[in-house]
């Protein structure tokens, strides 16, 4: 158990280190002056390279990199070309924003998820099982901003359920809070839901078939037994650690539903940043949204393997 | 040396084996998902094909003065902001897309596979180095890095297939590596190792044929979400160009109006795009079950 | 539950009952008209090759089939009740008390994330036992499956405990609520033979103990004669014949059941002695159309009324059935022809073909040290047939492996052909020694690619070793496919499309498409049915008398280590524990471990002499135990210093190597011995 | 529909009560927010809300008196003295005088600042050229006479906001000016919430608006359904090809201002297939001007006619006929330059706006002559590039549309892009004779004269057309029908100092 615990983080933080690297050489490779970008196109070429030296980004690739990295590491990006100011403090706020957002997809669509995957297995081949995978399946391929403007054009707009906007007013408790951001998460409910279910499913599927189900099932229990005590545990085992790798789906599907609810989270600032070549920003963004997946992966995992004897336990005798 | 006595054996199965295949095919063919999907994708494909010679308008052909007029018998789907015929723009659409993304696709499958083959069959540090960097390349949403990507390179169709391909490929390097890995300590690796057959032999004439299943359904999958990736980078604004009648970036041009209630030059290519990925998903989905018989 | 008030009915009874499966769309029947039934208290086995529908039959007494199975005619009928007619709660009830099954993996028949002992204790749990109660009943149940310690045992995860461990509890677990019928399908097949042997006994003793039905499925005859009263031969779906066991083995009445028990290598026939008995083709598939009797087209004995009309079931002896035409001359079924004569081998003398000296293997895995294969050194004649035997684990493949190149051996070892030394990595080899090496796997499934046509595979290896090509290359191929008995219609065929039997055919093929000296052949019937396996050891035989190779033979069936092996080598974690002539290892003195693998072998016709058993199971090779690494299970342990030292492989005789403490005077002295030892945790009765 | 009328500054047209809080839906302003370097439209709205001006360039392009009470020049306009307000106090209590001013003026104009406002200061004013003659009187001594001077100290030149005179760069923090309202709170990308300044000079325009938000909406979408949800009252800007919900929408108050908002599809004078001016005529006989104002601006836009010269300036000649589509003619132009078979270019520009949908009228038009456009669009950074020839698809392009915004009078169009040696010369046009003419106007003061020169000016361009100005845009925002007496520059600054809810 140590050992694997021990393995995963150490393969935790390789990952986070050749991110790490990627995401630096990525926007180092990219075309774009950093020093053209902050004092703007009708700067003299002089006070651009004065610049440039002032911000070190005359300097070799690797120093800039350490310089970089040491930075970071202490959540300290530099500045935002745009902005201006630290891309820490742009950062903090939009993730919270965004964790938000996604909790509430989370809450929503797991339970779901898990629930319309389990009716499914418990009726495969039947026409409910048809309606929730294909459903699922339809709802999981659709594009989130076609879902979006289609439930805003429904929910928002004709029957005017919820508000179009995501950011309640200021000022407003959390269960405000909470009813503004339910229409966007929406479309990311939509998109989980499919793939969760269809992962529980399968789960479901195998645990049902396998022969310490049939087993159980011979020693006389009830349905209702077999399925709580013998198929569900080792059914939804699984499904934990792959409704954790949805956090990087999720956060793809967060740069389009911000943009379109104009929720200030951290999709948003990525599209913004993007937009404006703001590449100390896009750099950290893309950083932290690789450390939300990696940890969100990482508990996954650990869990996974707390509930899971096998690995608790270790290797057979 | 033969003896008489000794019958030689006949593959009295080969045709049974074959026809097992022939029922694979009617399977499919019986599959409502597959047939349902296979429609839809047949639809946009006679569309992509039919292009312009199917449209009732030209879908470059501006009306500034007709723009946003609701459907009606001269435009069905009305007409979007620059007063241009929303049906050809939806039938003309089929195009772009189903030419870039299975592009990307292809592309993705490519440099995926060979590199699921490399990792997979040679295992240890190459393996392990590889996989990790593949880590740290999917821990960022396939969107975010195309964008990151499309906004360094500026968007245009060829740097669209490339950096779809590009994010791709170790997506599908993670599947090819995984059927390799199950593969490559059958004996018939080992068989070939002992004549001493090159590795890019074994790679490519031994292990390849038989990870094609796997490599085919995950180009299927691979393809829809190449659609749904092509699609929300368009939205973006990082994807398909003007005056392409794509449809993610009509969405995109038309999508302000709809509060005004000018809904149909976003619903009718949304309602495209969502088919085409159902539709591409429903026949990968029934490919997938039948392969698994 | 009295013995007497069911005494009057049978337990099971089968009535005409039809299956079919829905198979890429259409129904296909699986089970024909089978009738049988199991009185009680008897024991009944079913037997019959793989496909038969054995397990089908199982599954059908518990009415749990599969979601695709439908049963379209008959009816089942265990202890008076027609299982058809029950509803959900009476199924429960009927499941928890009265009828009990035992499938092939024990390790997976367990639920993974539960305690062993909670899922003993639920089957006291269900007929509303209180939870210490339920606990104390289950400890008592796994004492009684003879498992020490069972407290502990109890609060283990499945993964925790060995195979055979799992298999006494998975037992255990049936037996718990005493019910009328025990179910066993193929319980020890996944077992090495030592511990299936320990199992076979466990179950043997529990039933006389407990009175209870036994329906024990297997497709090995010799565990089926030694467990069962009565037997039923199963054939695509058909019951075919059925009768006291003892009748159905002495006097077969239907020609399949005389050509199975014909295929198994009898105890002691070895190939320069005759030919095994063989039965050509292959069962009908499923849902295949049978006008006649099923069996027609592969029995020599058939006549045009045979494929035209089903033949009934003809009672031809007391209590005694067969389902042919021609059941009175099944005894006259035609055997194989005799012996291809491969004279007694001369007692090679000269340099040997093939020498290895001090080969270990050392693996590397989660920072343990495995130890595959200890400083084994063998040698291997020219035209010599060495057969490998060990349990599973023990290291044979290993040295397979090495011998050809594909492992590299820790440093220390020579390996040499020809007096010439072999490189360690086949990429180093000689191209003649290349060629010279070849081997046939075990699961001819995963040897040949299944992408490529036989014409392919073959083909290959004669551009790549010998470096022909075009229409020489064809001719020989021809000529090659020949020799192996195929049709030359099966080149453009595709391994999938091939059965088992074939496609070893093939692989064997390739083996010997480079010209070969030596030929390994790791199990290479292990996969196959008994049919298929007599026939291609008679091929490999008759290869090896017209090609005048050398085998390297693995296997863990002595019977047919001993058709096809010129001298043995015994292995255990990886060290050879005796080594000499085929006779000598056979007839003794043994090694006490070799001896123990006799005992265990299950034999036909009542020739087994059941000598020693072995207890519990191999140790990891990542900690073999110190000293003598048998000392952990070896029945003749002499004492401390078998803990302490481990003895020299000393040769006793000439030619014949034992490592052991044990004088050789004391171990011949045991082969005379007429009552065998008393083991711990003796015979049940 | 003609445009609301302007309303003179200062009187109320509607009856507003005091207090209340109402908040603005607006862009993000693209950087942090210093008065050097605000170059978007988020930002200068900021400024202008926090920040005051010289004068103040309203709707009716008249200029009002602010922080400046009057202003005189010289005979030969190179000198100008402008009286300074007294009693007018910074948000941090320190009284203004004309020291600030100056100050302020000779920040912005000194090169090494690197300030916005250089592009404008470009040759008629140096650093240190500002000086306070005591604290009520400002001079200012000009390199190049300036007819029009004043405006580039207004609100038009929206960096100018006066600050302290001992600013020290940290705008952003301290936001300190004058303006009629303090910050409170400032969250970057997310909004700026200010309060009334109660020592505002103006007593009659002291806020009636206790407190007022800034909430930044990245595109117009979110900013109109959020007008429309009424999480926002005020929308300072909507594109008017963006707009057409709103202007069906009963509940939404339109407020327009007519403006010098503009686009140049300039094309390469100096490169084929335009070094033929009849090429560039029959490209621009090709356009249907009223279509696009109709169809791609929703009537929120005039006809210009191919230069600067839009409607809205006094100075404009009106006398010169406009422009109108002419295919024939266009075609008998390019069969007349030999290039009555067509030709294909590519034009470039970048995406914003209604830009991309001109872009592809423009495509549609010439496609009628036989002209095959093909579209190069870009992101703004990269259109621009580094804004020198050689560095930037603006500057180099064969063909391509660039923004320009609003301005009071049209001297910077008539400059940079135009002139010979002009550093926006997209089109590279080179032409003595308008440099000539250039000169004369900017060194003009009095209105008939300036009149009679831009007749001259709009008669040659039209000539030559190196550039097609197709149409000027109205500045439109919108508010809350319960919200009175917003007003707009052309710029899209906020007058907010008589705003309020109505009674
Ligand atoms: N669920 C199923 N769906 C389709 N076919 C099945 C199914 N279960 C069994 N079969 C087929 O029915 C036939 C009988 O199967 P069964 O498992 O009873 O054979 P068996 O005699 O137990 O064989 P083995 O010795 O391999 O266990 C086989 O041909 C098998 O392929
Ligand atoms: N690649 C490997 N890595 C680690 N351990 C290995 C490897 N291959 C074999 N072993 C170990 O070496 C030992 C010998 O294995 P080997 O496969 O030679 O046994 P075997 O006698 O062929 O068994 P079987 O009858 O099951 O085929 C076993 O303990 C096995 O677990
Ligand atoms: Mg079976
Ligand atoms: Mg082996």
């Amino acid at each position: 158990m140590a050992r694997f615990l021990i393995r995963r983080i150490a393969f935790a933080v390789i990952t986070l280190w050749l991110l790490s690297v990627l995401v630096f050489l990525g926007a180092h490779v990219l075309p774009g002056d950093v020093g053209r970008r902050i004092l703007g196109a009708f700067a003299s070429p002089r006070a651009v390279a004065n610049l440039d030296r002032q911000l070190g980004v005359d300097k070799p690739l690797p120093v800039q990199y350490l310089n970089w990295l040491s930075g970071a590491v202490r959540f300290n990006f530099g500045s935002s070309l745009a902005y201006r100011q630290p891309v820490s403090s742009l950062l903090g706020p939009a993730l919270l924003n965004s964790l938000k957002l996604a909790a509430v997809a989370f809450v929503i669509v797991v339970p779901l998820g898990v629930v319309g995957g389990v009716i499914a297995a418990l009726n495969r081949g039947r026409p409910l099982d048809r309606i929730i995978t294909v459903s699922g399946l339809s709802g999981t391929v659709v594009p989130e901003f076609v879902s979006g403007i289609v439930l805003i054009l429904l929910l928002g707009i004709v029957i005017r359920l919820f508000p179009v906007t995501a950011t309640a007013p200021p000022g407003s408790g959390a269960l405000t809070q909470l009813y503004y951001l339910i229409l966007p998460a929406l479309p990311l409910v939509l998109v989980l839901f499919g793939y969760i279910a269809r992962i529980a499913r399968a789960g479901m599927i195998d645990a049902l078939d396998a022969d310490y189900t049939r087993t159980a099932y011979l020693k006389g229990l009830s349905r209702r037994t077999v399925i709580w005590r013998h198929v569900l545990r080792n059914a939804l085992l699984p499904t934990i650690a792959v409704i954790a790798t949805q956090t990087g789906y999720l956060i793809g599907g967060l740069v389009v539903i911000e943009t379109i609810f104009n929720y200030h989270g951290i999709g948003q600032l990525l599209f913004t940043a993007a937009q404006q070549k703001d590449f100390p920003l896009i750099q950290a963004t893309v950083m932290v949204i690789g450390v939300v997946y990696l940890v969100a992966t990482l508990l996954a995992d650990i869990t996974y393997s707390l509930l899971n004897p096998r690995i608790r336990l270790g290797g057979a005798r | 040396m033969s003896t008489a006595s000794v019958p030689v054996a006949r593959p009295r199965r080969v045709d049974a084996r074959r026809s097992a295949l022939a029922e694979r095919l009617t399977l499919l063919l019986h599959s409502p998902t597959f047939l349902i999907g296979a429609v839809i994708v047949l639809f946009w494909i006679v569309c992509a094909i039919g292009n312009t010679h199917l449209t009732p308008y030209d879908p470059l052909a501006t009306n500034p003065l007709g723009k946003l007029r609701g459907p009606s018998p001269q435009h069905l789907l009305g007409t979007d902001s620059l007063g241009r015929d929303e049906l050809s723009r939806v039938i003309a659409g089929a195009r772009g897309i189903l030419v870039v993304a299975p592009l990307a696709t292809v592309l993705g499958t490519a440099v995926g596979t060979a590199l699921g083959l490399v990792t997979g069959y040679f295992g240890g540090l190459v393996d392990e180095s590889l996989m990790r960097l593949v880590d740290a390349f999917l821990a960022v949403p396939v969107v975010v890095v195309g964008l990151v990507a499309l906004v360094a390179l500026g968007p245009s169709t060829i740097t669209v297939i490339l950096v779809i391909g590009v994010v791709f490929a170790p997506i599908i390097a993670r599947t090819v590596r995984a059927a390799v890995l199950s593969e490559r300590d059958k004996e018939y690796i080992q068989a070939a190792r002992l004549r001493r057959e090159r590795t890019p032999y074994i790679l490519f004439v031994e292990l390849l044929p038989n990870v094609m299943g796997p490599i085919l359904v995950e180009f299927t999958v691979r393809l829809g979400y190449a659609i749904f990736t092509i699609a929300t980078l368009s939205f973006l604004g990082f994807g398909i160009q003007p005056p392409a009648p794509d449809w993610g970036l009509s969405i995109y041009e038309n999508y302000v109006y709809i509060t005004g209630g000018y809904w149909w030059p976003v619903l009718f290519p949304a309602i495209a795009i969502a088919s085409l990925v159902v539709g591409v998903n429903l026949v990968s989905d029934a490919i997938s079950q039948v392969l698994d018989r | 539950m009295t013995v007497d008030a069911v005494a009057a009915e049978p337990v099971v009874e089968f009535d005409h009952l039809d299956l079919a499966f829905r198979v890429r769309g259409r129904w296909r029947q699986a089970i024909r008209d089978v009738s049988f039934r199991v009185e009680p208290h008897r024991s009944f086995g079913l037997v019959g090759e793989s496909g038969s529908g054995k397990s089908t039959l199982a599954m059908c007494a518990v009415r749990y089939l599969a979601r695709n199975a439908r049963i379209t005619g008959g009816t089942v009928r265990v202890a008076g009740r027609d299982l058809r007619t029950m509803d959900e709660a009476e199924l429960r009830r009927f499941r928890a008390s009265t009828v009990s099954m035992v499938y092939q993996n024990p390790a997976s028949a367990l639920n993974p994330s539960i305690r062993v002992g909670d899922q003993v204790a639920e089957v006291f749990r269900v007929s509303g036992m209180a939870a210490s109660e339920a606990s104390d009943q289950a400890r008592t149940m796994l004492e009684t499956v003879r498992i020490a310690d069972a407290g502990q045992v109890m609060r283990r995860f499945p993964h925790q405990l060995s195979g055979g461990m799992l298999q006494r509890v998975v037992i255990g677990m049936a037996l718990a609520p005493r019910p009328q019928l025990l179910i066993l399908d193929e319980p020890t097949t996944a077992l090495d033979a030592t511990v299936e042997a320990e199992v076979l006994d466990l179950i043997q003793g529990l039933r006389r103990e407990l009175g209870t039905t036994v329906l024990f499925i297997s497709h090995n005859l010799a565990v089926i004669d030694r467990m069962c009263d009565r037997v039923g031969v199963l054939y695509a779906g058909r019951l075919v014949e059925e009768g006291e066991t003892a009748t159905v083995f002495e006097k077969p009445r239907h020609p399949y059941t005389v050509g199975l028990l014909r295929c198994v290598p009898r105890w002691g026939l070895r190939k320069d002695e005759g030919a095994l008995d063989t039965i050509p083709g292959l069962p009908p598939s499923i849902g295949a159309a049978l006008t006649g009797c099923a069996f027609a087209d592969r029995c020599a004995l058939a006549i045009d009324r045979c494929r035209q009309e089903p033949p009934p079931l003809y009672e031809v002896g007391t209590d005694h059935t067969s389902r042919c035409f021609r059941h009175e001359e099944a005894d006259q079924l035609p055997s194989a022809p005799a012996p291809g004569a491969s004279p007694p081998r001369e007692r090679e003398q000269g340099a040997p073909l093939l020498q290895l000296e001090q080969v270990s293997k050392t693996f590397h895995q989660d920072g343990h040290d495995i130890h595959g294969l200890v400083d084994v050194s063998l040698k291997l004649g020219h035209g010599e047939a060495l057969g490998l035997v060990g349990e599973s684990g023990s290291g044979k493949s290993t040295l397979a492996k090495v011998l050809l190149g594909l492992l590299e051996p820790d440093a220390g070892a020579t390996l040499e052909y020809e007096g010439a030394p072999l490189a360690a990595a086949v990429g180093h080899r000689r191209s003649d020694q290349v060629r010279s090496l070849s081997i046939v796997f075990q699961d001819p499934g995963s040897s040949l690619n299944r992408r490529h046509s036989i014409r392919r595979i073959v083909g290959r290896v004669m551009t790549k070793l010998l470096g022909i090509r075009g229409r020489r290359r064809e001719q020989r191929l021809e000529d090659l496919v020949d020799s192996v008995r195929l049709d030359k219609s099966v080149l453009d065929a595709r391994p999938p499309e091939l059965s088992g039997g074939l496609m070893q055919r093939a692989a064997i093929a390739r083996a010997f498409a480079g010209d070969p000296q030596v030929v390994v052949c790791d199990e290479p019937t292990s996969a196959l049915d008994v049919s298929v396996q007599a026939a291609i050891l008679n091929l490999l035989a008759e290869l090896q008398r017209t090609r005048q190779v050398s085998y390297l033979f693995i296997s863990h069936d002595l019977g047919v280590v001993r058709f096809l092996a010129d001298r043995i080598a015994v292995l255990y974690l990886g060290r050879v524990m005796e080594v000499g002539d085929a006779d000598v290892v056979f007839r003794g003195p043994h090694h006490p471990y070799t001896e123990a693998l006799l005992s265990a072998a299950p034999i036909l016709h009542g020739e087994a002499r059941t000598r020693i058993r072995l207890e519990g199971e191999v140790p990891s090779a990542a900690s073999p135990p110190s000293g003598c690494v048998f000392h952990t299970r070896c029945p003749r342990k002499l004492g401390e210093i078998c803990e302490r030292q481990e003895p020299e492989l000393l040769e006793v005789e000439p030619g014949h190597q034992i490592r052991c403490h044990i004088p050789i005077e004391d171990l011949r002295r045991i082969l005379t011995e007429p009552e065998p030892p008393a083991v711990a945790g003796s015979r049940p009765d | 529909p003609a445009p609301a009328p302007s309303t003179p500054s200062g009187s109320s047209s509607v009856k507003i009560k005091r207090g209340g809080h109402a908040a603005v839906g607006c862009l993000p302003p693209a950087t942090a927010l210093d008065p050097l370097k605000v170059d978007d439209e988020g930002g200068l709205l900021l400024l202008s809300q926090v920040g005051e001006f010289l004068s103040w360039s309203g709707s009716s392009l008249v200029l009002q008196p602010r922080v400046a009470q009057s202003w005189s020049s010289s005979s030969d306009a190179k000198t100008w003295t402008f009286k300074i307000r007294k009693g007018i106090t910074f948000h941090d209590g320190t009284p203004l005088t004309a020291k600030d001013v100056a100050a302020t003026i000779n920040l912005h104009a000194d090169p090494a600042n690197g300030s916005n406002a250089l592009s404008v200061f470009k040759g008629v004013l140096a650093a240190g050229a500002a000086t306070a003659v005591d604290d009520v009187t400002l001079r200012v001594e000009l390199e190049a006479a300036s007819g029009n001077f004043p405006y580039l100290l207004s609100s038009d030149n929206y960096n100018l906001i006066i600050l302290p005179a001992n600013y020290g760069g940290d705008f952003s923090k301290t936001f300190n000016s004058c303006g009629p309202f303090r910050v409170t709170s400032y969250q970057t990308g997310q909004r700026m919430s200010v309060q009334r300044n109660a020592t505002y000079w103006d007593k009659n325009f002291i806020p009636p608006l206790d407190t007022v938000d800034y909430d930044f909406y990245t595109d117009d979408q979110s900013r109109i359904l959020a007008l429309q949800g009424k999480t926002v009252q005020i929308v300072s800007h909507f594109a008017a090809s963006d707009g057409q919900a709103l202007f069906k929408d009963p509940n939404v108050k339109i407020i327009d201002s007519r403006s010098a908002n503009h686009r140049q599809v300039h094309m390469r004078n100096d490169m084929e297939p335009f070094t033929d001016k009849r090429v560039r005529q029959a490209m621009a006989l090709a356009l249907n001007r009223p279509d696009l104002v109709q169809g791609l601006l929703n009537g929120k836009a005039q006809v210009a006619n191919d230069s600067p010269f839009f409607k809205v300036y006094p100075s404009t000649n009106t006398s010169v006929a406009q422009r109108e589509q002419n295919l024939t003619k266009a075609k008998q132009l390019l069969q007349a330059a030999g290039k009555g078979s067509g030709f294909t270019v590519q034009l470039s520009t970048w995406r914003g706006f209604e830009i991309p949908d001109y872009a592809q009228l423009i495509q549609s038009s010439a496609k009628k002559i036989g002209v095959t456009i093909n579209l190069n669009i870009v992101d703004e950074a990269t259109y621009y590039g580094n804004a020198v020839f050689g560095q930037s698809i603006w500057l180099d392009s064969l063909m391509g549309i660039t923004d320009y915004g609003h301005r009071a009078v049209p001297n910077v169009f008539l400059g940079a892009p135009l002139v010979s040696d002009g550093p926006w010369n997209a089109a590279h046009f080179k032409n003595s004779t308008y440099d000539g003419l250039v000169a004369q106007y900017v060194a003009t003061a009095d209105l008939s004269t300036q009149r009679r020169i831009a007749g001259q000016i709009e008669t040659l361009l039209l000539d030559e057309t190196p550039i097609i100005f197709a149409y000027n845009y109205d500045a439109t925002g919108a508010t809350l029908p319960n919200i009175g007496n917003v007003r707009m520059t052309g710029d899209f600054q906020l007058d907010l100092r008589s705003a309020g809810f109505t009674s």
